[in-house]
């Protein structure tokens, strides 16, 4: 007996395998606020086999998320969780296992990784529970983004096992000394044949919306409601949605949360405080070049870290160090911004190619040994690891301030958030689709020359704001007051701030409250001590924490590692004693990151490998000699175009940018042309002195052209027009990119240009 | 100590989270209970068993591993399966070998390796 | 020499390789109206060859379209294209070629293909040609969706050739006889590696915009602008977009077209000729199950299908006809829709699966002989065929009214939408990524019963409307006149309806001039003989479509098969004589078509197959037997789930409707309450007697409810409270569907339900 | 008739437009013009293998074959290019083998024979 239509098609047919997912649907509601989401996500369960299921689900958590309560129906019955101490609740579901009943848990562990398990889901019965999920937004000055995991990503620990378990599919186990009984998805490559996903959500927002988007879905927009615009998704990456507002200003919400209490949230945008300094930058670039890296993701990274360097002056300076489970810098100290280190830069970077695991923190430890007089660093990453609370110790002790570009299509979001959070430094996701380059360029533009320094706010702010606060990104506070109306006072070096709060109704103050919650609970399940390092000192420190988080879990009513969430229901007929059999739902991997990433080859299975490898036709090497040295080939633009990278002028020409912040070129006057030109052209794309990512590279620029020399008078009347373009934002027409790089820029041509500019003809 | 435990004594016993003895069972790296339905149904074998996973787990086994191990419903297949290799043609007179299960960022550096050895055989012939 | 890096990982890298794109990128730019959309196609060719190149990009042109005009520039020049004879414009093409300069030309060919050539592109040359081109939407009552292909669909021929060229890639021949010089691309199965595409789109509207979105990409919205919000995306399915209105209403847009006179377009909703008389219906269902329907698509058109005919009445007669290169049909004849027919269909239904070629036409004429005393035909295509113009002939002839739904990612749109209008009917297109069945059961409601007919207009409106007018579907109108202000007057049988034109500005003007001339291009160019039949008849027919085709290509200034557009650009260092190597940009397979569908096997090529078979474990043949009958098993829920299927209540409802409309149940008493909860089920949904795709399941529970007998007084009391909210669409809350659904319900649980619908606690 | 043609001359004389003559040049079914650059380049050598070409077309080969058909370039690789098949193991006794490059309508069709005898097989060998 032989299946012959898969036999036909080599690539097996998902519609036509004989289902039963444990789990059929999972999707998400609810609304989004600039201070964070208040989310329900539903989960449909149903027993397809003629055994009672134990089914198990596991998910992250998104960023400062806690779970509030689970609600759970069935075909004639409708219960609520209760919140437990974890060891109670555990008892109270194993009991409730063991009369037969219906039983519901939802535990959290390390990394912020939740099991749901759903015990005794009868034969054809199908069981929905609806999740509460508290959970933070991404902030940016204009908007935010909002980010969900429809997966769970498979992430890198030194002693975790990987193999492949079936044809695309993927096991992986962590030491179960540190991760305790939490159990893992096995990883499908294909994620099509898996439960399906969706969503549907409103916006709440004080400042009118310029535009709703998603870089992760097909979507449909109705007024202030996002939803899927397909039947379905399938779930292997995030959801992510941008939010941006018609005018940057001050938002505060706010509203009764009980007891004669009002809770608020503040958003403060950056610039309402000051404006970058012109001081020195020092700051280390750390490049994950880990195995997940690999493709589009380092692709991507690389690029962006050479327009990065793009923007230093030669009074800056910089290291470059990339790590897989070995460490390489490019240098043993900083190196000056000057035109031979970036070239070094360059030849360092060409040789980067993804590789080994993560090592995390290995990779900043080495930065900040380099910059042990201070300064930023700034880490690209899929932050693809697990094991998080013990980076984030590490990060701690490092005292240095630490920025991070995510990189990736599942989150990670939750870590790396806290990772910068935790030092002092900002953070910023996107996935490898994205133009990660021109993240990267506005994020560098932003650290390493803070806004303001010594941000403290008035006593009634938990937690505390970070300190420093950088361009681009707003300052988020969270309290509570018995005053009515009353205020929260901000004061920073130089600065200060009064924000009066508004009245608002209950269901936002309550929002507000667990949202404030939630933030404090990740903060403190993040300085949880992994269960492996049980010294003495960590014991004691361990207590702590979890007395911190008992009492959080307790004062807030939200879900953490040492509260967690159950709810048995008797059902008519249930039999006691009846072993429900252990099913784990599986999750797609995430986009982009190649399974074999992870899953190098089948354990111990068939031998089919060695069959398959001759059948396929031998290519040559050259793709891989190319693939090392043809990426950063930026100069000539005949080298082969990797199909991972859009040929990108703007980026190219921020590239060329000399250490003296002016274009290159032969002589004085055709650098200065030239320099006039690519500030136009930077203008003319929306790139001005204080706005867009390439405002270092404008500021540079204008720099250069107020000590050019060797110039008329005329043509010193033309570069006092371009920086005044570049203050006001407007530019003549014409192809000032072309100009920029021609070699051959000369004034008179210049001049030509920007008189046909101002005389425009159509299209 | 009775002939019979229960789930939960078992699990205290062992020291063995229950929902992980049953994730065991129905991995096959465990025996389900002898008696079904309500009452005592383990057996101190089933605790002798869990410590032997506790410990081939503590050396550092997977799940998989265990199972192949400990033989069970899976002993026949366990004994007669092949390891699995990959074959790398470096060039046409040169062959490697590599473990199939190895992990993968092991993996990732091997093959680093690899390449250099394929760059260089490869420029040797020409030449 | 060995890639090892290829040898590692079996899956290609489509980012390691050696990319040399002749074409680079593709970008949508543009304003689309609710008439329709004036587009700029941005195509960036290069040579990344050490020789000239002559590139050919094949592109579907979206439903009624016509290309207007180039414009081409490269590094120092920029040209306009010239519209001219076909014969003439090859020769120009061909002279450029051969003096080695610059040439461009589009031509379309049968199909409405196009073959946009640009040749002499010198070495590391970066040419961008602009094309504008004019292009349809497909109406509906309350808005309209927009679709522009980004991928040809590979498309079945009875003589075409298919093979497999290299891994993941397909190559398609079709009769020169019949195809002329056209060429087709080769189809990559991962289009990842091939040109990006993007879009930046404005939409232009009258009324207010309740909601935008696309199934098809993830997007970002602001106002009235649509663009792609990732960086880029892969060739291998349509742009689909949504706009919906918040209200529906007439639109009529005008403005000077030049010569003193003026173009308008007029929108006017089905709403405002009448309402479906309740005569019986005549359908037949003729279901595509051709090869490249397999999977989602065929699986969904299936479960469409068993929806619709539950909306059938004992009165209605149907028949179901499935073809591929065969023709199978349920029955002779049309069969009165009973309980046993329905039946009937449902097992002859669930022997069809996606099979062999498309042999459009043979199904749709065994409909037509069924329909012999008049009707209606439905269509669930993917449309994927070619040599569409002998197909739009045999539909003319048959003289019936075809209904399309069309299922498909790449476009067939136009031939579709063209075959539905030549024959009267109406046509909708889906991806099988959305709800095919929702879309055919709204689709079903409308067709069999127009609301008006005999329609006609005033002398002014160019091509003349549809004589018929089906709910949910507007008539769109076309025309031009020299009177100012000046009016459309439309008549049908028992109304009139005079529409008065605004005034508007001259831009407006000229793309609705646009708009219409595309409109009858693309209406007799479905006329154009295909080459091969060349009976002396059929020439003078080609010669006096051919003259016609030339008049409206040279009124309008737009191309047809008769005119092409070309351009040549001398460039300095021309070099005559030099012969430039011949590329085709491949396409990307559309998403959800399997490759396999097309293309077999390898041709002639390397003897992998025999290897790569053994290598799969034998899986059973359980799966098969499992796919043919446990589709449609939807009584006992406790089937296994089909991955492409998600379990929808809803439309499982609808499908348990008797022939006499009501639900079923052991007594009168056990019918007629379900019934009244599966009106308020319906209702609860958006669904009542006059809106929502179920409005004719809602009807007909409504019309056997009112013949309900064996009721008491308050039980018929409950009766007209349900079918009053049918009209009104307020239903009280309550799990409607699980009672509707419950055999056992009764009076008195509904009553509860009912009372504590009104009564409502916090959620 | 001049010793030497020009693009246009040899497509007017074969029929086959200039776009189409070099797009068989570049899949190698026709042999480039013989003289680089300005002037005339082409043979009658070119206008016969034209015309074998659209023979052999009316025959409804594919270019593909026409390509292996003519030789040329692919000559060698053609006489020893072995035909495609596929092996559908139908039982653990029976053996179906298709040629592989049969169109995709009737490979369709072929498959769905195969899963009745398979399926046929399968219930016979279970009795």
């Amino acid at each position: 007996m032989s299946d012959t239509a898969a036999s036909f098609a080599p690539v097996a047919a998902p519609t036509g395998e004989p289902i039963r997912l444990a789990m059929q649907r999972l999707w998400l509601t609810g609304r989004v606020l600039p201070a964070g989401a208040r989310l329900t996500v539903q989960h449909v369960f149903r027993s397809g086999e003629d055994k009672p299921l134990e089914v198990i689900y596991s998910f992250p958590l998104p960023r400062d998320a806690a779970l509030r309560a689970f609600r759970i129906t069935g075909e004639a019955f409708e219960a609520h969780s209760e919140l437990r101490r974890t060891e109670e609740a555990v008892k109270t579901y194993e009991q409730g296992i063991a009369d037969g009943s219906l039983s519901t848990l939802a535990r959290q562990y390390g990394d912020g990784v939740v099991n749901l398990t759903v015990g005794n889901i009868r034969p054809n019965e199908t069981v929905t529970v609806y999740l509460e999920v508290l959970a933070g937004v991404e902030l940016r000055d204009d908007g935010f983004r909002f980010r969900f995991p429809f997966t769970l990503a498979p992430a890198y620990h030194p002693r975790m096992k990987a193999a492949v378990v079936a044809e695309g599919e993927g096991e992986m186990e962590l030491p179960p000394s540190e991760f305790g009984d939490m159990i893992l998805p096995r990883f499908r490559e294909d994620a099509a044949s898996l439960h399906e996903v969706g969503f549907d959500l409103s916006i709440l927002h004080q400042l009118p919306i310029e535009e709703i988007g998603s870089p992760s879905h097909a979507i449909r927009v109705r007024q202030d409601r996002v939803a899927l615009a397909t039947e379905k998704d399938v779930p292997n990456r995030d959801l992510v949605l941008d939010v941006r507002f018609k005018e940057t200003a001050v938002q505060v919400f706010a509203g009764a949360s009980g007891e004669g209490k009002r809770a608020f949230a503040a958003v403060v945008p950056s610039t309402r405080f000051g404006v970058n300094t012109e001081a020195a930058r020092r700051t280390v670039i750390v490049l994950d070049r880990s195995g997940s890296m690999e493709g589009a993701p380092i692709a991507q990274a690389r690029k962006a870290i050479e327009a990065c360097l793009a923007a230093l002056s030669e009074s800056d300076s910089f290291g470059l160090v990339a790590f897989d489970n070995q460490v390489e810098s490019m240098s043993a100290g900083l190196l000056p911004g000057s035109r031979e280190n970036r070239e070094k830069a360059r030849a360092f970077l060409s040789q980067v190619d993804a590789r080994g695991g993560t090592e995390l923190a290995r990779g900043f430890l080495e930065a900040a040994r380099m910059l042990a007089g201070g300064g930023d660093v700034l880490i690209l990453t899929d932050g693809e690891v697990s094991g998080t609370e013990q980076i984030l110790a590490q990060a701690r002790n490092a005292k240095i301030r630490i920025s991070c570009l995510g990189i990736g299509s599942a989150s990670q979001d939750r870590f790396l958030a806290l990772l910068a959070r935790e030092t002092a430094g900002v953070s910023r996701f996107v996935t490898a689709r994205e133009r990660v380059d021109l993240a990267a360029v506005d994020l560098f533009a932003s650290i390493g020359r803070p806004v303001a320094s010594g941000l403290k706010a008035s006593a009634n702010v938990q937690p505390e704001p970070q300190s420093v606060v950088f361009a681009g990104t707003p300052v988020l506070l969270f309290g509570e007051t018995e005053a009515d109306p009353g205020a929260v006072e901000l004061t920073w070096d130089g600065g200060r701030l009064n924000l009066p709060l508004p009245s608002g109704d209950g269901e936002t103050g309550h929002t507000l409250r667990l949202l404030q919650g939630s933030r404090l609970i990740t903060d403190w399940e993040s300085r949880y001590p992994s269960e492996e390092a049980l010294a003495p000192l960590e014991k004691r420190k361990q207590s702590r924490v979890g007395a911190k988080l008992l009492a959080l879990s307790q004062a807030y009513g939200l879900a953490s590692r040492e509260m967690s969430l159950v709810a048995v229901v008797k059902r008519a007929g249930d039999r006691a004693g009846e072993l429900p059999e252990t099913r784990v739902v599986p999750v797609g991997m995430p986009q982009d990151v190649k399974f074999g990433a992870y899953f190098g080859a089948p354990a111990g299975g068939a031998p089919m490998a060695a069959c398959m490898m001759p059948a396929m036709a031998p290519p040559t090497s050259a793709p891989m000699a190319r693939k090392a040295f043809g990426m950063l080939s930026r100069v000539r633009a005949s080298e082969d175009k990797d199909a991972a990278l859009s040929v990108d002028p703007l980026m190219d020409l921020a590239s060329e940018l000399e250490p003296d912040g002016g274009m290159p070129g032969d002589s004085d006057s055709v650098r200065a042309a030239r320099s006039v030109a690519a500030v136009l052209a930077l203008v003319a794309a929306g790139h001005t002195l204080t706005g867009g990512a390439f405002r270092s590279h404008v500021a540079r620029l204008v720099k250069f052209l107020k000590l050019a020399g060797g110039v008329s008078a005329g043509e010193r009347a033309l570069i006092g027009r371009a920086i005044e373009a570049a203050s006001s934002g407007a530019a003549p027409r014409g192809d000032w990119l072309a100009l920029a790089r021609a070699p051959g820029a000369t004034w008179p041509r210049i001049e030509s240009t920007w008189r046909a500019g101002f005389n425009p003809r159509g299209a | 100590m009775n002939e019979y435990l229960t789930l939960a004594e078992v699990a205290e016993a062992a020291g063995v989270p229950a929902r992980t003895i049953r994730f065991y069972i129905a991995r096959g790296l465990l025996d389900g209970p002898i008696k079904a339905g309500r009452g005592a149904a383990y057996t101190a074998n089933h605790l002798a068993r869990l410590e032997r996973i506790k410990s081939l787990q503590s050396e550092g086994r997977t799940l998989s591993e265990i199972g192949r191990i400990l033989g069970g419903v899976e002993a026949e297949q366990a004994a007669a399966a092949p390891t699995a290799w990959w074959q790398h043609a470096v060039a046409d007179d040169v062959v490697v070998w590599t473990r199939a299960d190895m992990s993968p960022w092991r993996t990732r550096q091997v093959r680093a390796a690899i390449g250099e050895l394929a760059r260089f055989l490869g420029k040797e012939r020409k030449e």
